[in-house]
């Protein structure tokens, strides 16, 4: 057998990639040898690898399946390697279902070539809700919502707001300008010294930046150098 | 008859209004007539474009009904208006937009699910488009959104009802050939 | 005569599309004819609209043309528009709505991040129906524009104050003080 070296196939996910194994291999989809099927999609997990070929964590997820489907059949529990066997089946049929149908469906389409109009805009008569709701309904709706999200989110945000307030960037702004009183002419690099703090040392640096937008102060060509703007 | 023609009128002014497809019965409701009507003033206002070779159509979106160009014209409004055409979905979205509308409402988890695949973006995308919606939260464990189709995709896939969907057959009947697989791969 | 119907329909296309004025020599251009001919383009329109008893009719707003509805149709159009705003709210406004009644002020983006899906059409539909309102920028990276619930929300539910807003299952040992930092330690 020559060896010749094809582009692998890209697919949209690891049940994709068994439907394609599966008809390549002219496997029986209602009853699906699963140490073949396993061996072709190892096959091609390890050719994609050698390719560089980037699968999803989806990809090896199924090749768990795979494996635990063939292990459970190699035990004496047969409903088991049935049941797990039935529900891989049941997955592919719908998919490949679904695939045929996003085909069918395809050929439909016409794009956007009727259009429509926005809608009118009338003189602006706001219309008050009028219906009435008991106050319980909004506990209701609210129990729905993903609190782990509003938590999450309202960790990062007072984060951020801690920070900068601990940190503000117009005391930095007052301390670079005192130092440009000081001398004439102030080194970038010198204001960071001994700062090691990230935040702090951001700071500094949206103060140099919104001083020089004001106009108080002047960077050089190089912004290495920073000068007091005469006249002010 | 003169009450018809007036009828007609006023639902042409309140379709033109609206923009969007409006519902049959709130057009019979605001002109104070039977529902049952609604479709006969409908084939007026369509027959009147056509007579008088109108750039407008009348189109029925399920229960609602909504004014729009005609196909032939698309050419000369994009031109004028400097918008694109859009583009035909990738075989993923089209994969994402059947399972929303063959099973509609469902959430992001019943769409990995059936793909196999993490396919949140693609539904965002989609929702981009307005090729889908949400439809509220569904009533399974974690209550989800759910999406729904929305009228832009009936009119861009050339259906007035979901009940248009073609209909492949039942999955289990499926024969496999080799059809299925080659242009998935480069899709 | 024929060429001159067809020029006539394709302007109404791009008139109809448009929805807002679209200037003569825009059509004039795109139709690749002089801008001369435009008004008379527009009077065959016109007349059209008037013979047929159309409730369209075609507005000169300087050099620019507009369709719009005839302003006897003024009423029903209104009527129209107001029985939508009567329905009650979705479930994703609903939704909306809680997450602003229970954090505000809050601003898309928070809402957006929460939900999972852009939700600024809905803000902006619940400030027409006058439960919602703006409430300045919020301090916080990118200073957006907060929303709070209205005098009108608290009535709709029945509420003396925002203290009365019922406390939800779980977090019912939460202090909704408004301040999201708070209620998160909590939580």
């Amino acid at each position: 057998m020559t060896e010749i070296r094809f582009r692998l196939p890209v697919f949209e996910g690891p049940l994709a990639l068994l439907l394609h194994l599966i008809d390549k291999h002219q496997l029986n989809i209602y009853d699906i040898e699963i140490t073949e099927l396993l061996e072709q999609y190892l096959l091609y997990m390890e050719e994609a690898r050698e390719q560089d070929l980037e699968l999803a964590g989806e990809f090896l997820e199924m090749a768990a399946r795979l494996i635990y489907i063939k292990a459970v059949s190699l035990l004496p529990k047969p409903e088991e390697a049935e049941k797990a066997k039935q529900e891989l089946q049941g997955a592919l049929l719908e998919y490949a279902f679904i695939q045929k149908t996003a085909k069918i469906l395809k050929a439909c389409f016409i794009a956007d070539d009727i259009f429509v109009r926005k809608p009118m805009k009338l003189p602006k008569i706001k219309k008050d809700y009028s219906l009435r709701h008991s106050p319980e309904k909004l506990a209701e709706v609210y129990e729905r919502v993903d609190r782990t999200r509003i938590k999450a989110l309202s960790e990062k945000i007072t984060d951020t707001v801690t920070q900068e307030k601990s940190v503000s960037v117009i005391s930095k702004a007052v301390s670079v300008l005192r130092k440009l009183y000081q001398g004439n002419a102030v080194r970038v690099e010198s204001l960071y010294d001994g700062v090691t703090d990230h935040s702090a040392r951001v700071a500094i640096f949206l103060a140099v930046l919104e001083l020089t937008r004001f106009g108080r102060i002047s960077l050089n060509a190089d912004n290495t150098v920073i000068t007091i703007k005469k006249g002010r | 008859m003169e009450e018809e023609k007036r009828l007609t009128a006023m639902a042409e002014a309140i379709l033109f209004a609206a923009g969007e497809p409006v519902e049959a019965s709130r057009i019979a409701q605001t002109l104070g007539i039977s529902e049952h009507v609604i479709p006969s003033l409908m084939q007026n206002l369509q027959e009147r474009y056509l007579q008088t070779e109108s750039a407008l159509k009348v189109i029925q979106l399920e229960k609602a009904w909504q004014l729009g160009t005609k196909e032939e014209y698309s050419p000369v409004i994009r031109t004028a208006m400097e918008t694109r055409r859009m583009q035909p979905l990738s075989g993923a979205a089209m994969e994402v937009l059947t399972i929303i509308a063959y099973h509609q409402p469902v959430s992001k988890g019943f769409i990995e699910r059936v793909r196999g695949i993490d396919s949140s973006s693609i539904v965002n995308s989609l929702a981009d488009k307005g090729l889908i919606e949400e439809a509220g939260r569904i009533d399974v464990p974690g209550h989800p959104i759910g999406y729904r189709t929305t009228a832009l995709f009936l009119r861009v896939f050339g259906l007035h009802s979901l009940k248009d969907l073609p209909d492949p057959g039942h999955a289990s009947d499926m024969e496999f050939t080799g059809d299925l697989t080659e242009q998935d791969v480069s899709a």
